[in-house]
């Protein structure tokens, strides 16, 4: 089984190549296509996870090409952590595909998305499956690629074809900082094989500065690719891209590279106590920075977005406090329970044409499935007890506690409390009340779309039991088994952690229904009592202005100098030249005037005055 | 036999092609200065005799360049005036500083 | 010296001077008795036959050794042979210019062209055959004064008349000059033999007179710097080629010049080969900044005031005083590649300047304009014309495949070969280089980017015409493909030691 | 007949002018056919080329060599001759830049289908270039790869005066006159090293030059006359390449020459310079070249940064194109500048994989203005609407250009900056500056033409299939060398290692 692994990946690069020669097709069953590819990835990769769990790994490699002595390689790797991947992309990817096959129904270039969703796919599990750096470094702009054709798929709207750009460019700025990372490990450790930068941190090859260093640029890396705090301003853009598309690269898989790459390089991470504070702050101001905007935004796509980049700090604070197991655990819920929300958005907005969630309510009589599912997935990322998110962010949790990182452990308490409300509050603006806006149309989307939500309903569910202190800790035994090391004794902090969380995600509920369901509170509560921060709260805290302000305005302002250092300056200089030459070439043919007693008069100067040099100079008089 | 010395027949002729220059550059007829130009010849011409008879090494043959020499000043002279016809033909003039059709 | 002396010399060495004299002596007899409205095309055909016997004559005596006739006044070494197959060859095709030369204004008929211009030739071949200053005088004298002639032969035309009174009173002022350095080359040696001043020159009794030896240098080599239309007496040139005939601007630009060199190379490196300097430099060695100087302002002057030009004949005036300069660059370095180095240049330029000039000649007597729009779309109109015409720009402006860049690349080897180099004076000439292809490409641009109103407009080529153009196009290419066909015949025919050999051969004997 | 191999491929394309000459100048069929047929022959007898050549071989291969011009001098020392010989031979790294000459030319042939008048001369003019870049890469010695570098000038300079856009012929004279100084410096460094030495052969100048320095006495060559001769040759090359702030010619060109030309020129022509600064720059002096790393590092960043904050504002897309081209070039001297075997492997493989991008692009360009009428950005948006090929191309193109994985401009920029990264961490780090902005005006340009809201287009027509034939085979050899790049290094190798010995290491 572990054997054809590499095998998994190539089902969608073919899909994609496939349906890139079909792309004319005015047929939507080239869907199936996709449909099949993926899902026998999937199959397969239930067949590795099954093989790793039962322990056996492998690792594959042959030279790529060579510098030198030194040889670059390719291969494939297959271990606990990235078998669990290959599970989640596959699967998710899977169950997108089939989703969409409902959702792009009439799209003009209905073949040419299943190609871009099959590049993305090769591209996702390529990464995975990498056994060193630059090959994952490699398959991590290609997911990027994915990302972007993805986004940019309605190319003829600005928005898009702007979040597109965005996304692209942002993400390469994190890109860069990986870049800078993976090639300064490379001059310590002399490859970028996993194993052997392993090898290297442990024998203490590499100086602890530059172990920070090394790590801080990968952390960059991850930064820009799950949409932390500072570069987090692309991913609720990319919102612009079909809904399928937000559902599995920028909630379940791709965004979540992030968290995967800083899992992945651990030992790097573990060996640098720096490198794990900053992981672990920026995570948790990311968590709280991106709920406090989910709180007012208008988009249905949007909020989800943010709480996306807000989940995915909450994954990086737990990394950053040694909660291993708890990223990864909470990576897994959060890419079931947060596609499910995406793919049911998508659903309603399929139903009702609109994204603003002022035009919508009441929609729970008319989406009987799509609701009922809505609200699993809102109640299991708020943490409400049983269901996954809940086990997995008292993990994420109780590891920052018995981190010593008090401050961000309430920080990410009171996170978890704006997570809760905003999410009700979508739920119970777009579910509850009266309708808002023309629903005349609306109707429940058909079987290829429910399914697959109904399977991430029930996943989003059980997928909590994975690694519960009550039921067993399958999930860390399991990464156990990996290279990582993990961090010795798993927090179990103390007993009070689990009920302050599910008081703090219950209040969140309870406050948005006071304001959203039952109108005890008024709306505008907040934004009269603090205009001001509200305000700010409203503007994404002028991020976006900020960076336009700043970034954008430099370098355009920059750029727009060097224009005129170009035409004046360097153009100037060569013009000066050739102004003297010509001045030289003015002076020459005004001594020409025809007279030839001056020509004669010239000569004779000549003569006199360099009878006079030789003279002066020759030496002859001294 | 002779007290004048070399020097002094050299800046005899210096300064007789020093005036033959000047009127050569300066005179608007054209045929003084054509007879200018004779008289630089000239002055090469003192200076070869000179040197014949006083200079270092002294010999003949200075003499003889300067028997050549005026014969091909007089060439040079007639040409010139040859031309200078032909120009006034054309022309109706001999000055110099109005023979500048062709400049720059 | 009596007779028996006299029959005693060889004069079959003088066998090419005398084809050449005795056919501008028969010329001149058959135009007697022409009558006035016969053609004088046939004179041109019979001036070209001498030529060409004087040439095979030449080439018959390649195997020669040193001869000296005339107590040295007439010397027959490899450097004459070499050069004066240069001198022939160049009349050879300025004669097909000529021949085919025609105005409208002019009239017509008129033969003393053909056999002034033979003059003119035999003065240079003198010039190139002789090692006494006399005798050099008198050659340079006998060119110069066919010149004069022949600048004016458009006797009607008014511009021709400005342009040989205005070379007449330079002309004149130049020898005079020239003159006068030589006096003092006289007065300090006693002799006029090349060879004995050499002698002389290293007399330890000169060694007083430093000054004056490098002032007789300066003033001998200024002077002769007007045939060559170098620096600091080059500014008739302009003015003379813009109002010359083209066949005689040719002539000027390319024999005349050659023969400037020559008589430059013999009096400058003869005779001051042995001259001291101060202290224990030799005086050609502690000249060669003032000579640079001199070297540098030509390039410079050239080729920065052709950029100006509009008039194409002027245009090349100044080419040819920005090509002087460059040919004067061997002469700074004094490299021991010196006469090959000035030879092929020569040749090269032989050959790209008189192909130039006839396709000028072609155009502007088509058009009766001397203006460089007269290049107008002739690639549209006589793709046949533009197509070696610009060869030949390319081989003046010194791009590879043609002659001109082995001719400009040695003299880069000569300058930059001894030590020191000379970096800034390499320098200079590349940087002008740059210049001067400004202006050569702009004939090119004119040629081949503007298709002019003049579309269609075919240029008619007379067969010699063709010939020329053929011939000189064929030259370019193969001696930039080829150069060692040139430089082979150079090293296989030549020694050119034997510019430094003083024959001894008769005692004097003053008996009478 | 392997002995006259190379000088049979270099001089192939004459036969194309020889048809030419008798074939008729209306006939404009058959003269395009000629003119594609005629840079097949070299491109088949490159391809023979490739197959007699010794991939794993070190040192020169299919050599040639006769004695052509002799100066012969006469000095104090005795008698010396100076023989210049004919001599051409290929080794990994001429063999790779010959291949993408013959290739992009035949590409650039076929892209001449939209040269629009005197198709006889231009083809002409065009086979003349091709006998010159092909040539630069085989010559050998000093005088025969300057004579073929001047001879690459003519050509380019017609090319550019007569069938480029309305300001050609000052782009042309800009052409001519800045490569004219590098030229000039060129000669007057070639042939103060060919006195010294006696030689123009590169070999035995790199053993002379790696003489020891007491020996070197004796034929005056000091340090610091390296050093000077080093400085001559990376300026005449920057020139070339080239360099800020050496570049305006360059965009000038970019922006009047006709398509295929300009795919031809920053396809192949630029690369001469890279060309240089290797086999001349690293390879005869190596030891100056490696004191002079910083330098040629500093200006490669300078050079990076530069074209792409230049690239980001600009408003016409050749524009853009040609300040990514001088930022591009800054990643060749980047990894030149590395002096060790990533960075000299990158900053080939960018000489190639730039080559490929560049003539995509630029054909790509070609084809909008054809269209257009424009390459104004302004006039442009949702292209991909009607010509959706063109629009992936271009998309393609683009992606390729800012250096995406799985492309040759990957494998490039990362071994340029890998090795970098050994010598100059913080020089390096700034570098990478570049990348951000290399795909903010790439995706900035690209996206202009084919996203948005869609522009009428006077003739809208997607790529047609003689269009689609360099698009895709140079698309292809780009996604070639991206994923299977060992194909290229393992040619490269013996010829890097002799100049990373010579750099020591």
């Amino acid at each position: 089984m572990l054997q054809s692994s590499w095998l998994i990946p190539l089902f969608p690069l073919l899909s994609f190549i496939l349906l890139l020669i079909l792309r004319k097709s005015k047929s939507e069953s080239t869907a199936w296509i996709g449909v099949l590819l993926t899902g026998i990835s999937l199959v397969l990769s239930v067949g590795v996870w099954l093989a790793v769990w039962q322990g056996d790994f492998i690792k594959v490699e042959g030279t790529w090409f060579q510098i030198g002595e030194r040889a670059i390689t390719m291969g494939y790797e297959v271990n606990p952590l990235n078998a669990l991947m290959l599970v989640i992309v596959s699967l998710v990817s899977f169950l997108v595909h089939l989703y969409s096959k409902g959702y792009m129904h009439g799209d003009e270039r209905f073949p040419v998305f299943f190609a871009y969703l099959g590049l993305f796919s090769f591209a996702m599990l390529g990464l995975v499956l990498s056994p060193n750096l630059l090959q994952l470094y490699m398959f991590w702009e290609l997911v990027g690629l994915g990302s972007f054709l993805l986004i940019g798929f309605y190319y003829f709207k600005p928005e898009a074809k702007a979040a597109a750009k965005k996304a692209f460019v942002m993400t390469r700025i994190g890109d860069v900082g990986l870049f800078i990372g993976m090639v300064l490990l490379f001059w310590q450790v002399g490859s970028f094989e996993y194993d052997e930068i392993f090898a290297s941190v442990k024998n203490g090859d590499i100086s602890s500065g530059m172990l920070t260093l090394t790590a801080l640029c990968i952390f960059v890396g991850a930064i820009g690719k799950s949409g932390q705090l500072p570069l987090h301003t692309w991913l609720p853009d990319a919102m612009e891209g079909p809904t399928p598309v937000s559902a599995l690269i920028h909630a379940a898989t791709m965004v979540a590279a992030g968290v995967y790459l800083v899992a992945a390089m651990y030992p790097l991470f573990q060996a640098s106590e720096t490198a794990l504070t900053v992981v672990a702050v920026v995570g948790g101001v990311t968590a709280i920075f991106a709920a406090s905007i989910g709180l007012m935004q208008k988009d249905i796509k949007r909020v989800l977005a943010y709480s996306t980049v807000s989940q995915l700090g909450y994954m990086m604070l737990a990394l950053g406090a040694s909660g291993y197991v708890a990223g990864i655990f909470h990576l897994t819920t959060h890419a079931f329970f947060k596609a499910l929300l995406f793919l049911a958005a998508g659903s309603v907005i399929h139903a009702v044409h609109t994204q603003n969630i002022e035009e919508m309510g009441g929609l729970w009589k008319k989406l009987r499935v799509t609701g009922p599912l809505f609200l699993i997935g809102a109640l299991a990322i708020s943490g409400v007890p049983l269901l996954s998110g809940f086990f997995s962010k008292d993990e994420i949790l109780a590891s920052t506690y018995a981190d010593g990182k008090y401050g961000l452990f309430w920080l990410a308490v009171v996170a978890a409390f704006m997570t809760a409300f905003y999410m009700f509050r979508l739920f119970f603006l777009v579910f509850t009340g009266k309708p808002r806006g023309d629903q005349s149309g609306v109707h429940e989307s058909p079987g290829v779309m429910t399914l697959p939500m109904i399977v991430l309903g029930v996943l989003a569910v059980v997928a909590g039991y994975l690694n519960t202190t009550w039921f067993g800790t399958f999930l860390s035994d399991y990464l156990a088994r990996g290279p990582v090391e993990l961090p010795h004794a798993e927090h179990h902090g103390p007993g009070w952690i689990p009920i302050v969380a599910t008081a703090a995600s219950l209040l969140g509920i309870a406050l948005a229904y006071l304001i959203y369901r039952r109108g005890a509170l008024s709306r505008d509560w907040m934004t009269r009592s603090l205009p001001g921060l509200s305000d700010v709260i409203y503007n994404k805290w002028y991020v976006d202005e900020g960076y336009d302000a700043t970034f954008v305005k430099g370098t355009k302002g920059l750029s727009k100098l060097g224009i005129l250092f170009d035409k004046y300056v360097v153009d100037g200089l060569v013009a000066a030249v050739v102004s003297g030459v010509q001045g030289l070439s003015k002076i020459g043919s005004r001594l020409q005037n025809g007279q030839v007693q001056s020509y004669g008069t010239f000569a004779i100067f000549g003569i006199v005055i360099l009878l006079l040099i030789v003279a002066l100079t020759g030496g002859y008089f001294s | 036999m002779s007290s004048i010395p070399l020097a002094a027949y050299l800046m005899l002729a210096l300064i007789l092609f020093c005036i033959g220059l000047f009127g050569a550059l300066t005179k608007r007829n054209a045929v003084i200065v054509l007879i200018s130009i004779e008289l630089m010849l000239n002055a090469v011409n003192i200076n070869l005799v000179a040197f014949a008879k006083y200079s270092i090494n002294p010999g003949l043959t200075g003499q003889i360049f300067s028997l050549f020499t005026i014969t091909v000043a007089a060439a040079e002279a007639a040409v010139g005036l040859a031309i200078l016809i032909a120009l006034y033909r054309n022309r109706q003039t001999v000055n110099v500083d109005e023979m500048d059709t062709m400049k720059r | 010296m009596d007779l028996d002396t006299l029959f005693s010399f060889e004069w079959g060495v003088m066998s090419p001077e005398f084809i050449i004299l005795g056919t501008a002596t028969l010329l001149s007899i058959i135009d007697l008795f022409m009558k006035r409205e016969s053609s004088r095309k046939p004179l041109a055909w019979l001036a070209g036959a001498g030529v060409l016997a004087s040439l095979v004559a030449i080439f018959m005596q390649l195997d020669q050794d040193v001869t000296s006739i005339l107590y040295d006044t007439y010397r027959l070494d490899s450097f004459s042979k070499a050069f004066k197959i240069l001198l022939l060859l160049g009349t050879l095709l300025v004669l097909v210019l000529a021949s085919n030369y025609k105005k409208e204004d002019v009239e017509e008929n008129r033969g003393e062209f053909y056999y002034l211009l033979l003059a003119a030739l035999l003065g240079a071949m003198v010039m190139a055959s002789s090692a006494d200053l006399i005798t050099l005088f008198v050659g340079l004298e006998l060119l110069s004064l066919s010149s004069y002639i022949m600048a004016g032969l458009e006797r009607k035309n008014k511009r021709s008349n400005e342009s040989a009174f205005k070379y007449v009173v330079s002309g004149g002022i130049a020898t005079a000059i020239t003159l006068f350095g030589m006096s003092y080359i006289f007065g300090l040696t006693g002799e006029t033999n090349l060879f004995r001043i050499a002698e002389n020159m290293g007399n330890v009794e000169l060694l007083k007179h430093s000054f004056l030896i490098v002032f007789a240098f300066i003033i001998t080599f200024a002077g002769l710097t007007f045939k060559i239309a170098a620096a600091p007496l080059h500014m008739w040139a302009p003015d003379v080629y813009e109002g010359a005939p083209v066949p005689v601007t040719a002539f000027l630009s390319v024999v005349s010049k050659t023969a400037g060199f020559v008589i430059l190379l013999r009096v400058i490196i003869i005779t001051f080969i042995a001259a001291p300097g101060i202290g224990s430099e030799p005086l050609l060695l502690q000249v060669q900044p003032y000579v640079m100087i001199l070297a540098a302002a030509t390039m410079i002057i050239g080729n920065v005031t052709a950029l100006r030009q509009r008039n194409i004949k002027r245009m090349f005036a100044y080419s040819s005083i920005a090509q002087a300069g460059y040919i004067l660059v061997p002469f700074v370095s004094n490299s021991s590649l010196l006469f090959e180095l000035i030879w092929f240049y020569l040749l090269a330029y032989l050959f790209m300047n008189i192909g130039a000039f006839t396709v000028i000649q072609l155009l502007t007597s088509q058009e009766g304009s001397n203006d460089i729009g007269v290049f107008r779309g002739l690639f549209k109109r006589s793709p046949w014309l533009a197509v070696p015409m610009t060869f030949f720009v390319l081989s003046l402006a010194g791009i590879p495949v043609t002659a001109g860049f082995i001719g400009k690349f040695g003299i880069f080897m000569g300058a930059l070969g001894l030590e020191p180099a000379h970096y800034w004076l390499a320098a200079v000439m590349m940087a002008t280089t740059l210049v001067s292809y400004v202006y050569y490409f702009n004939i090119i641009a004119i040629m081949f980017f503007r298709d002019g109103d003049s579309e269609g407009k075919r240029v008619s080529v007379p067969g010699s015409m063709a010939a020329v153009l053929a011939f000189c196009a064929a030259s370019v290419l193969i001696l930039g493909i080829m150069p060692d066909l040139a430089l082979d015949f150079f090293y296989g025919n030549f020694d050119v030691n034997e510019f430094f050999m003083q024959i001894e051969t008769e005692v004097h004997t003053h008996d009478h | 007949m392997n002995t006259y191999l190379l000088s049979i491929l270099i001089f192939s394309p004459l036969l194309g002018v020889l048809v030419l000459l008798f074939t008729p100048s209306h006939d404009e069929k058959s003269i395009k056919w000629i003119g594609i047929l005629g840079t097949l022959l070299p491109l088949g007898t490159a391809l023979v080329t490739l197959s007699a050549f010794q991939m794993s071989g070190e040192g020169l291969q299919l050599a040639e060599k006769f004695q052509w011009v002799s100066y012969e001098v006469f000095q104090s020392k005795g008698d010396v001759s100076y023989p210049i010989f004919y001599e051409v031979g290929v080794n990994g790294l001429s063999m790779v830049l010959i291949l993408l000459t013959s290739v992009v030319s035949v590409l650039a042939a076929i892209a001449s289908f939209s040269i629009k008048k005197d198709w006889k001369s231009y083809f002409i003019l065009f086979f003349l270039l091709e006998i010159g870049m092909l040539g630069v890469f085989a010559a050998q010695n000093l005088f025969l790869f300057f004579i073929f570098f001047e001879i690459t000038l003519i050509p380019m300079f017609f090319l550019i005066g007569r069938w480029g856009y309305l300001e050609k012929e000052k782009a042309a004279y800009s052409f001519l006159i800045y490569n004219g100084v590098g030229s000039a410096i060129l000669l007057i460094a070639f042939v103060t090293m060919f006195m010294k030495t006696g030689t123009m052969n590169f070999e035995q100048l790199a053993y002379t030059f790696s003489l020891p320095q007491s020996e070197l006495n004796q034929l005056n060559i000091t340090k610091n006359f390296k050093m000077g001769m080093l400085i001559a040759l990376l300026v005449a090359f920057a020139v070339k390449l080239p360099v800020a702030p050496l570049h305006s010619w360059m965009v000038r060109v970019h922006v009047q020459a006709p398509p295929p030309i300009v795919m031809i020129h920053s396809g192949i022509l630029l690369k001469i310079g890279a060309y240089g600064l290797i086999v001349f720059g690293a390879g005869l002096f190596p030891d100056q070249f490696k004191s002079l790393a910083f330098v040629i590092g500093l200006f490669g960043v300078i050079n990076l940064l530069y074209g792409a904050f230049l690239a980001i504002t600009q408003r016409d897309v050749k524009r853009v194109l040609a300040y990514s081209s001088v930022s591009h070039m800054g990643i060749v001297l980047i990894g030149l500048a590395s002096v060790n075997e990533a960075g000299m492997t990158g900053a080939v493989f960018q000489v190639v994989s730039h080559g490929l991008i560049s003539a995509l692009l630029f054909f790509l360009v070609g084809v909008l203005y054809e269209r257009a009428g424009s390459s104004n950005l302004k006039d442009f948006g949702g292209v991909a609407k009607k010509m959706p090929i063109f629009a992936g191309v271009m998309l393609a193109g683009g992606l390729a250009s800012l250096g995406l994985p799985g492309m040759s401009g990957f494998i490039s920029e990362f071994m340029a900056f890998l090795g970098l990264f050994e010598k100059m961490p913080v020089l390096a780090a700034i570098g990478t500056l570049g990348l951000i902005l290399t795909a903010v005006y790439v995706l900035r340009a690209v996206l202009a033409i084919t996203f948005g809201a869609e522009k009428e287009l006077p003739n809208a027509r997607d790529l047609s299939s003689t269009e689609r034939i360099p698009a895709f085979i140079l698309l292809a050899a780009i996604l070639f060398i991206g994923i299977y790049p060992a194909w290229l290094s393992d040619m490269l190798r013996p010829t890097l290692d002799v100049i990373l010995l010579g750099l020591g290491g």
